[in-house]
């Protein structure tokens, strides 16, 4: 039996257990064992997939401690489980983690360090595990590990007020959601004797009862609260800006996909097979869809560039988790659903590569200018050309324009959205239309007229460490963009394949005696070509083609700056601006009359956002309540 | 029965207890009673009337209580007290900022 | 909280506390009735597995002892994790100075 | 071995001590007090996990639950303040 599977996880366990110890001796030490500790998962992970797709992605169960997972008729011990949803998601970790900690060791340079490196290594751990294990009681384990690592780095700055407020809040409502997790894990023990998550998707499908379904409605709340999800989403946004930002990198970009994977896992491979989903399929597609109105729509409405991040990562997952719903709904159009699952897929990957690039580029601004305020970044392009190029290709990937990856999974998502439901189609663009208008911003903040600011601190592009990983991710985002098939049919295709046959990740249990079949198997499906009529090429020419045109007017247009006016208003954040005269500005006022066709909306939505703990708490409690009415009831 | 009915009521109560209750330490403790509630939750759904503890030392035949949920509870006891010690060092800090620990004067960051 | 949501938010705790009542007192909703000695037919019972040969698997008496140290081994080191996180944790958020 | 009634009545007890205390612990203004009192419903709880034929559970609950959690308590609201506004 190989080992692989565990191995990734005691890579990460030993390197945080042994930085601290080394850092005491030698600081370059310690910061090497963290960067090979990182470095090599990836190279694991990679090994990993290659076995599972050499043995036509028959999922691999290891078990811990033991040759086999049978002493008797029944799993007895904790198995690991990788089939190929849960190896896709363990690259996807290692991978952008292994970038992010090559950032940060040019980027966190402040003290307590050791513990850095060894609560950054152990989210690592917490999150691999979380998405390698086949037990429900471990999964709840790593949960902890990934949780109470990510509260602690999110107050990492405890000197800042901000910091340690976001950090309170997220810790209350986080430890109110695994709660809520640990009490259906008992009452799901309780229905079936068991915790193996195969075993419990095979009990299920045979005896669905109530219980059982309650059990599926508390875990829904708790993982959908881990993802960020509207209405149980508002401790993100203030959450994700507070820590540094290569840990934002890390809670943007893995972190809540994590706890989507594990909604998606019990969800599917647990509960599908075993009665009509219907309702519940719905219900996760509205709270989709109003994810990407709420995130994309209060992305366009802030003034502080990290807050803007996290808003539209709401809104992002909200694609992920819109495109996971219907694929829930049965007697969807087989195409339709399928496509949705691989644009879920591929967006998840894409937004965890394009969310940590933004990250971690407008980390090394915010860093060398010591604000976060759009209003004042004016015209850092010139002064930081590389960080900017990074910035704004990460923004253009997240919009979805053509050549980046962002578009080919949102194509994929439009396109199963509008089979699905023209409604839902018309909010999926409504979201896009809404992060151009937030993003948009971006980009005449950063292009536009020097501000006062940044001719005072005269920033720099950073160094060689924190250069390659932006680089990297940036090529990564571009080659996604223009050779989709690669990862698509590489990884997200087996992923999906393995969604949706849930039979495959029971098929390895034997019971009384015999390997058990895997009843009422969907089609495993054809690949179909989702992709539309997309030739990279033609994009690409029609890019140069606009590039130049922007060039072109920019250097025709008048020069002038407008400081004051209705203009700079709403073109910053929608709210009134208080020192006029500091911000350097492009008066060319796009979203001026967006701002104010959609004020009263964002108004409501802002006082609902009130800052107030046990409102946040409130809207947990409600969701699980309307999850058990209208599911766990049934 | 009773023992369930405990059970849910002592989570019950911890959550509207944290939703009702303003100082941040009250809403830890809650949240402490609700993880309790998980706990006797777990260890009722173990129990097997006239079944003695798992233990094979001067065993004599009969019926045992399930063994593994006293195991989950043993690690989940050690888990929520590791929340505690987070929180609480969390609220020491926010009281190094804000000088309260009402939840109500701690919402600078909203919108 | 506002009125409104305070209403809410009893009725939300009202409907968890009936639905966990009805699953534990309804025998035709998929109950697990408390302490008794018969197992739902459906429901595994791996716990007389553990009952039986944990002694023999692990060496000990005491099976749940068996049980955290052995069977589910990794679950204790999950939770010696979890402990070195939060003592690690918090020596980063109490301890003195920090930049700036 | 006591019989099944008994048994019965002093699970009761113990149940309804449990969620007194709790519950005189929420609604409390004195943190300490409250503090305390979870010390006292941890103790009870380790009674009613020994009644349950749990006694490993029942050692970890009372050092844990009552002696670390009360700790830290105890530290924290000497950091903070006693009483809440």
């Amino acid at each position: 039996m190989s080992h692989l599977p565990i191995c990734g996880i005691v890579v990460y366990l030993t390197a945080a257990f042994l930085t601290p110890l080394l850092y005491k001796a030698h600081r370059r030490v310690a910061e090497g064992v963290f960067l090979a500790s990182t470095l090599s998962n990836p190279v694991l992970q990679t090994l990993l997939i290659l076995e599972l797709s050499s043995n036509s992605w028959k999922p691999i169960v290891y078990t811990l401690g033991a040759a086999g997972p049978y002493e008797w008729t029944y799993p007895i011990r904790i198995v690991l489980e990788v089939d190929a949803l849960s190896a896709f998601m363990a690259l996807i970790v290692t991978s952008i983690s292994a970038a992010v900690a090559l950032f940060s060791i040019g980027y966190m340079e402040e003290d307590g360090l050791q513990k850095y490196y060894t609560l950054f290594l152990l989210l690592d751990a917490g999150m691999l595990g979380m998405v390698l294990t086949g037990d429900l009681f471990n999964l709840y384990v790593f949960l902890e590990i990934t949780s109470i690592s990510s509260y602690a780095l999110v107050a990492f700055r405890k000197h800042q007020w901000e910091a340690v407020e976001a950090g309170m809040k997220y810790m209350i409502m986080g430890s109110l959601a695994s709660t809520i997790i640990l009490v259906s894990i008992a009452l799901l023990y309780g229905e079936y004797g068991t915790l193996t998550m195969a075993q419990l998707g095979w009990q299920y499908r045979h005896h669905p009862t109530g219980m059982a379904r309650v059990a599926l409605a508390g875990l829904l709340a708790g993982f959908l609260m881990k993802g960020g999800i509207v209405p149980v989403h508002m401790w993100l946004a203030d959450a994700h800006p507070a820590a540094p930002s290569t840990i934002s990198a890390l809670l943007s970009g893995l972190v809540i996909k994590v706890g989507i994977y594990s909604a998606a896992r019990i969800a599917y491979s647990v509960f599908w097979m075993g009665t009509d989903v219907r309702l519940l399929g719905w219900l996760v597609v509205v709270v989709g869809a109003a994810s990407i109105i709420v995130g994309n729509l209060l992305a366009g409405f802030q003034r502080d560039i990290k807050r803007l991040l996290a808003y539209s990562s709401i809104g992002q997952v909200g694609y992920v988790v819109t495109g996971l719903g219907i694929a829930l709904i049965p007697g969807v159009n087989p195409e339709a659903s399928r496509a949705a699952l691989d644009g879920a897929l591929f967006h998840l990957l894409n937004h965890a590569v394009l969310k940590a690039m933004l990250f971690l580029s407008v980390g090394a601004i915010v860093h060398s200018l010591g604000t976060r305020d759009i209003g004042y970044m004016g015209g850092i392009a010139k002064r930081m050309p590389l960080t900017s190029a990074v910035v704004l290709l990460g923004a253009m990937g997240i919009i979805g324009a053509p050549p980046l990856n962002g578009f080919v999974s949102k194509w994929m998502l439009y396109e199963a959205t509008a089979i699905f439901n023209p409604i839902i189609g018309a909010i999926a663009v409504l979201g896009t239309a809404f992060s151009t208008v937030a993003y948009g911003r971006l980009f005449y903040a950063l292009l536009g007229r020097e501000s006062r600011l940044v001719a005072d601190r005269s920033p720099r592009d950073p160094g060689l460490w924190m250069s390659v990983p932006m680089i990297f991710l940036a090529a990564a985002s571009v080659l996604f963009g223009i050779l989709p098939r690669i990862p698509v049919v590489g990884l997200v295709r087996p992923a999906r394949a393995a969604l949706l046959s849930p039979g495959s990740y029971t098929s390895w249990l034997k019971v009384a005696g015999g390997i058990l079949s895997s009843p009422n198997l969907p089609p495993a499906g054809q690949p179909i070509s989702v992709f539309g009529s997309w030739v990279p090429a033609v994009f690409l020419l029609v890019f140069a083609i606009s590039i130049a045109f922007f060039l072109l007017i920019r250097n025709l247009s008048a020069s002038g700056v407008r400081t004051v006016g209705e203009g700079v208003k709403a073109f910053l954040s929608g709210e009134d601006e208080r020192d006029f005269e500091a911000l350097q500005l492009p008066g060319t006022s796009v979203v001026w009359g967006f701002a104010e066709a959609v004020k009263s909306l964002v108004n409501a939505l802002k006082r609902e956002h009130s800052g107030d703990l046990t409102v946040y708490l409130f809207w947990l409690i409600f969701l699980y309540a309307v999850l058990i009415l209208l599911w766990g009831g049934a | 029965m009773m023992v369930y009915l405990t059970a849910f009521a002592l989570i019950m109560l911890g959550i509207a207890g944290m939703l009702f209750r303003r100082n941040l330490l009250k809403i830890i403790m809650a949240l402490s009673v609700a993880d309790s509630g998980a706990y006797l939750l777990l260890i009722a759904i173990g129990y097997r009337s006239g079944g003695t503890a798992p233990i094979l030392t001067g065993y004599e035949g009969g019926p045992m209580v399930d063994p593994l949920p006293q195991a989950l509870v043993l690690t989940a006891i050690v888990i929520g007290v590791c929340v505690l010690i987070m929180a609480v060092s969390l609220v020491v800090n926010v009281y190094r900022h804000y000088g309260t620990l009402d939840v109500s004067e701690l919402r600078r960051l909203r919108g | 909280m506002n009125t409104i949501r305070s209403i809410l938010a009893v009725s939300a705790l009202l409907v968890i506390l009936f639905t966990f009542i009805l699953i534990s007192f309804n025998p035709g909703y998929g109950l697990f009735s408390f302490g008794h000695p018969e197992e739902k037919s459906w429901r595994i019972a791996l716990y007389k597995y553990y009952i039986e040969n944990g002694a023999n698997l692990s060496g000990g008496a005491n099976i749940v002892t068996d049980i955290v140290f052995d069977l589910r081994g990794y679950d204790t080191l999950g939770e010696a994790t979890v402990l070195f996180t939060a003592i690690a944790g918090a020596l980063a958020l109490l301890r003195r100075g920090g930049a700036k | 071995m006591i019989s099944v009634a008994a048994q019965m009545v002093i699970q009761g007890i113990v149940l309804a001590g449990i969620f007194l205390t709790a519950l005189y612990a929420l609604l409390q203004k004195d943190l300490l007090a409250s503090a305390l009192m979870l010390a006292a419903m941890s103790l009870l709880m380790s009674l009613e996990f020994y009644l349950l034929q749990a006694p490993d559970v029942a050692i970890a609950e009372a050092a844990v639950g009552a002696g670390v959690s009360t700790l830290v308590l105890v530290l924290g609201i000497r950091k903070t303040g006693r009483w809440e506004e």
